[in-house]
């Protein structure tokens, strides 16, 4: 089956509302309208949508399953909630499957390599993963706080091939690597393709990147129809670029009765350079930078704020145009949790439910946790259970680091003092 | 017209960024290119996000923004710099959309009238986008310099060129600003084939760092944009480094002809 | 469907021909006749098998796909590669399938608490985090060498809410681990079901575990029939106790033109000590201890040798009674991998497929690209391309610190002396 | 019967573990206890999976081990201490399975009736594998000590005591060797309720580390077997801590009476 394009397609300048566009440099506007076409017409191709599915299914054991969250559901009375598992993916995240679409496609179009931006390094990871497998040379660049972050990313995606790029420009993290990328991208789209990793950029990423997505979307819907007593009251997922909110909202778009929620990162509090939410905060204003038009946090003058987040993958200073499209029609809300209810959130998915969730999508978790609580949530007919459907992007392994930083856990500090003390001695021998 | 100067011999185009490395230094910049012969200043509004730029205007950008350069004191010095050289030159304020979008693209274009400048180049600003604002500048009598690439699509080329307006940008090659260009025979064929559909100058940019660059592209460009090598000048030997590479800069663009057909 | 439990019945005293038995403490025995007694009745209990496999569609995302590995297969002639990805299982490995199927049976048996041997952590992260979804306590037993190996999966059974206790006895290995389990269990047995990891200890717990992983082989069988045109003429397996051999092996035991290979850990070489080829190497002799009767690597006095691995969860000094029978009755042959075939093969499905696998698995994958260079295999029918499944037990991203120092990954170095240095700056300023 | 005293006071029965920690200490162990008045003498072979021993026998067994004990001078020294001691006390062989596995049960039962040793305990042989073992032993005029344990499961002990010989080792608690025990009245009812169902004198073992624990059995244990304590002892205090608690052992044993009903 197709995914219903229709939905979500922009206008013929690639805006959705006011939302969008396609904002670079003269010398890629080729390559952008190459794109353009080569996206349209795959997304009305229903063989690239079976090709696409095939190799989802048998590298990266598409359909995920939708979890039960048993214990959880417990806990509160009148609340359902179930997981979407884009963490059992390979690579771990929802990631791979734009991935793999956009890899058939650069294929499509004769590229030999790959670029992409990654910000938590699940992107880069997917992007080499995928390179690899395809035969495409490939390079990632990744803000250098980000390198710092998540190295154990950037240890596979080299394994795997990929060149990783650190950027040092500006704060150092996604959006400055995303500019390094077009950069990169304007001296070399004729043998390259960008592999833009979320719903945002120029026209066409946020179409091709959220109808890629949309397997999400429309496997959950069948999946909670089947086993999951009929459609869910609420949809919760972390909104970074958009990429994975996009993905499963896409399933319930026409189902008035599905609330649809995207969780922004709320960072240490609402000063600006605190947080990523640009919508939640209300402080995001109209911009255009990154190649598109819609909200960014920036100063009056236009300049992009410094941005904070726990969990890289959302520390992002854009938004999807296509979030914001919907954030302004009504038809999904957006709300935030802060790193404190993400750490708490964390502690408790592994601790009730065995499931160790990527930072970013224990955003999700964690707000869906806090709206049930607060007993804010209403089921669509009254008297039923409360149906909660939580996007789980990408699981927590990767996120190592921070969260045995986040818990000042000792024995994880020991382990490292003790491996580095190794190490010296091995060099010191050597020399 | 607006732009002051047609030039005979191959027009100089200088480009700094609005108080880099410092107020004083940009004074002296341009202080310098008016009288090494530049025609043209491009002043650069800095930005957080400018994507079309190479490292080294990328770093001045951002040091630019650290310590405190507002899109106000941008212009304040601006507004300076053409009561000092506007006899001699024109100026045009490069920056990137986000800026202009910010301030409203009337209000923008008011600014820029009357703080003397006569146009503005938005690297990205595609010909799709660019109607209101450019209307917005022609509001005030001002031009947007629209930028022609070589990524071979000429049918695209056409269309840009079909509306462009007193100037045109002409990227030597491919990528962003600070990288070497071959300034060679393919570059002129496509300087030659630009013309043949524009009765603006062009101004070529992306790369030129050398009065032998200019030679190079004598007879096809009208205008050269020197700009990261210049910056780079000044970073690298401070006045006497810049003033010694304009002056090269000068003696040369003054040697060569353009590519204006004999009756413009 | 109920798994063919026929072919695999041990005797009534839990004997494969003349492998088996239970060798436990006397103060055990009523619990494993107990559990002996609950094993044999969810075997022929289809319910059982059905919430079984339920709870691993909904939590663990089975069925696991079979990938088709293009790129290497490009790489030989007349070799078709094809992986059987327990990878994408929840927690990275199969070890979850035989947890859940015995966390299920322990909650039939009123357990409230469940302990655990591990070696190279991923039973351990599987019991935690069954543990933590059905609401048990659990204990792991993990050997001190291991702790040290493994110390990310560690950090995340606490996390998950499990006690691990380093065991410093003996080698401070596996075998030691499941000695300490043993002798918690003589202690608790009474609200204590001991989740031994793999088909290996006494009676009843190879047949059970082996019956449990059936699922892999099950799924396999049918998978290759539908998408990979045929059966296979080879499947490879590594093989540490046995069990994720045992459960991809099931799915082809029938079929008797499907050749089944056991890849054990020939680790630095064939001296004793340096490797845990218990078939492979010729070295095994017949043994009693750990419960259970089989080939062991030990002195001829009968005192168990170290073995070494470079994969921490094949470095176990026993073999599972069932593969030792099944090599005897030679239905299954049993090859070896060393240290440097591993990592070399770990290269290349990196750079070649975008995989990593666990380095358990890899030795699997090792073994199949080495015989298949050395055109050791044919297919099944003259003329036919050769159809090598291999089973991906696990996934590596665990294997990062081993990996890493395998690679003498300089800037992996770096980046953990920087987070020592600035853990260490942050306790100062506390201090 | 085998065993040569049948104890009227509470028998002591004395563990070692050959070569433990040293040769020269084992000897003098043996010394003390005999001299104590122990009946019988129970020593371990070393083996790397002592399954059922808790950590100071496991790291015993490992020590032993790592300084080369083997199987054969084990045998060596049992040999030497049945020769020093044989006419006072007994000695019983204890090990794990494996060790008689590897050497052939038939050969391993001479091997022990050459050393002079009259039995056997095996505490991972259950009742269901240990026919062809037990029949070995008996083919050489040895016996197996069978062990009960409490995990309440009468139908099997009944089956364990049937064809009990000799002497029945009953371990007074779950786990392992190693941890205190309490020695109470549970212990005392299953203690009677054991010797129902036989004529063997029952041995209790696993936790006893002083006088005051074979008081608290006295007229329900036949035997008390020391194990764990008697080696701590040596280790924390050598040959006179290990001499005093053997003291307190031996006349609280004697002072006791056994579980043995009058006509034994
Ligand atoms: C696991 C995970 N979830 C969410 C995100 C946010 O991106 P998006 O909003 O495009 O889904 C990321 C980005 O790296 C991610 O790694
Ligand atoms: C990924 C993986 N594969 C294989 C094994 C070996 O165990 P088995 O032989 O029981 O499958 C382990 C053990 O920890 C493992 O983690």
């Amino acid at each position: 089956m197709m995914p219903p394009v229709k939905v979500l397609t922009p206008d013929d300048r690639g805006y959705f509302g006011r939302f969008g566009g396609t904002y670079v440099a003269e010398i890629l506007m080729p390559a952008m309208t190459e794109l353009t076409r080569a996206a349209t017409q795959v997304m009305h191709d229903p063989t690239f949508w079976d090709e696409y599915l095939q190799e989802l299914r048998e590298f990266s054991g598409r359909p995920t399953p939708i979890t039960p969250l048993k214990r959880l559901s417990g806990l509160m009375e009148g609340v359902q909630f179930f997981l979407k598992r884009e963490d059992l993916n390979q690579t771990g995240a929802h990631k791979i499957n734009n991935v793999i679409g956009q890899g058939l496609l650069a294929k499509r179009l004769g590229k030999t390599r790959v670029i992409a931006e990654t910000g938590a390094g699940q992107h880069g990871i997917a992007t080499a993963t995928m390179a690899a497998r395809f035969g495409l040379k490939a390079t990632i660049y990744m803000g250098a706080e980000d390198v710092e972050r998540q190295r154990p990313n950037v240890f596979w995606m080299e394994k795997l091939g990929a060149q990783v790029v650190s950027v040092e420009d500006g704060a150092r993290t996604l959006k400055d690597a995303i500019n390094a990328a077009m950069r990169d991208w304007s001296s070399h789209f004729e043998d390259t393709h960008y592999l833009l990793g979320t719903a945002c950029g120029p026209h066409p990423f946020p179409m091709l990147v959220a109808w890629l997505q949309s397997v999400t979307g429309l496997e959950a819907r069948e999946q909670m129809m089947a086993h999951g007593g009929g459609l869910p009251d609420y949809v919760y997922a972390c909104v970074g670029g958009g990429s994975n909110a996009l993905g499963i909202f896409q399933g319930f778009l026409n189902d008035p009765e599905v609330k649809l929620i995207g969780v922004e990162a709320q960072g240490k509090g609402m000063a600006p350079g605190q947080h990523a939410a640009r919508l939640a905060s209300g402080q995001g204003t109209m911009g255009i930078a990154q190649g598109y038009e819609s909200l960014f946090l920036q100063t009056k003058d236009g300049q992009m704020l410094d941005t904070h987040s726990v969990a890289a993958g959302l520390d992002y200073v854009g938004v999807s145009p296509i979030i914001a499209y919907l954030a302004e029609t009504g038809r999904i809300q957006v709300t935030g949790a802060t790193d404190a209810e993400v750490i708490a959130a964390h502690r408790v998915m592994m601790a009730k439910e065995g499931i160790i969730g990527a930072l970013e999508s224990t955003h999700a978790v964690a707000a869906a946790l806090r709206d049930a609580r607060q007993l804010m949530l209403e089921p669509s007919e009254p008297g039923r259970e409360v149906k909660i459907l939580i996007n789980l992007s990408g699981r927590g392994d990767k996120d190592i680091f921070t969260i045995a930083e986040a818990f000042e856990d000792p024995s994880w500090q020991q382990f490292l003092e003790h491996k580095v003390a190794r190490y010296r001695l091995k060099r010191d021998k050597k020399s | 017209m607006i732009l002051k100067q047609k030039p005979f011999s191959t027009g100089l185009m200088g480009h700094v960024i609005a108080h880099e490395p410092s107020t004083e230094a940009t004074r002296q910049m341009v202080a310098v290119m008016v009288e090494a012969g530049a025609t043209i200043v491009e002043i650069q509004i800095p930005f957080s996000e400018p994507a079309a730029d190479g490292p080294v205007f990328l770093a001045a950008n951002h040091r630019a923004l650290a310590r405190g350069v507002t899109y106000q004191s941008s212009l304040d010095l601006i507004q300076e710099l053409v009561k000092a050289h506007g006899d001699q030159c024109d100026f045009v304020v490069m920056t990137y959309l986000n800026i202009p979008y910010q301030r409203g693209y009337r209000e923008f274009a008011q600014e820029l009238k009357k703080s003397g400048v006569v146009g503005t180049i938005i690297p990205d600003l595609p010909l799709e986008f660019s109607q209101t604002y450019e209307a917005a500048l022609q509001g005030e009598g001002l031009f947007n310099i629209r930028l022609v690439a070589p990524h071979g699509d000429w049918a695209r080329t056409d269309r840009v060129l079909s509306g462009a307006r007193e100037l045109v940008y002409v990227v030597a090659r491919k990528g962003v600003t600070g990288s070497p260009s071959a300034f060679n025979q393919d570059l002129n064929q496509m300087l030659d084939q630009v013309r043949r559909k524009t009765d603006c100058p062009l101004a070529v940019g992306f790369g030129v760092k050398s009065g032998d660059d200019i030679r190079k592209l004598a007879g096809h460009a009208d205008y050269v944009v020197v700009g990261t090598a210049s910056l780079e000048a000044w970073m690298a030997g401070g006045e006497a480094a810049f003033r010694a590479l304009w002056k090269d800069l000068g003696s040369a663009a003054r040697e060569s002809v353009t590519g204006l057909s004999p009756e413009f």
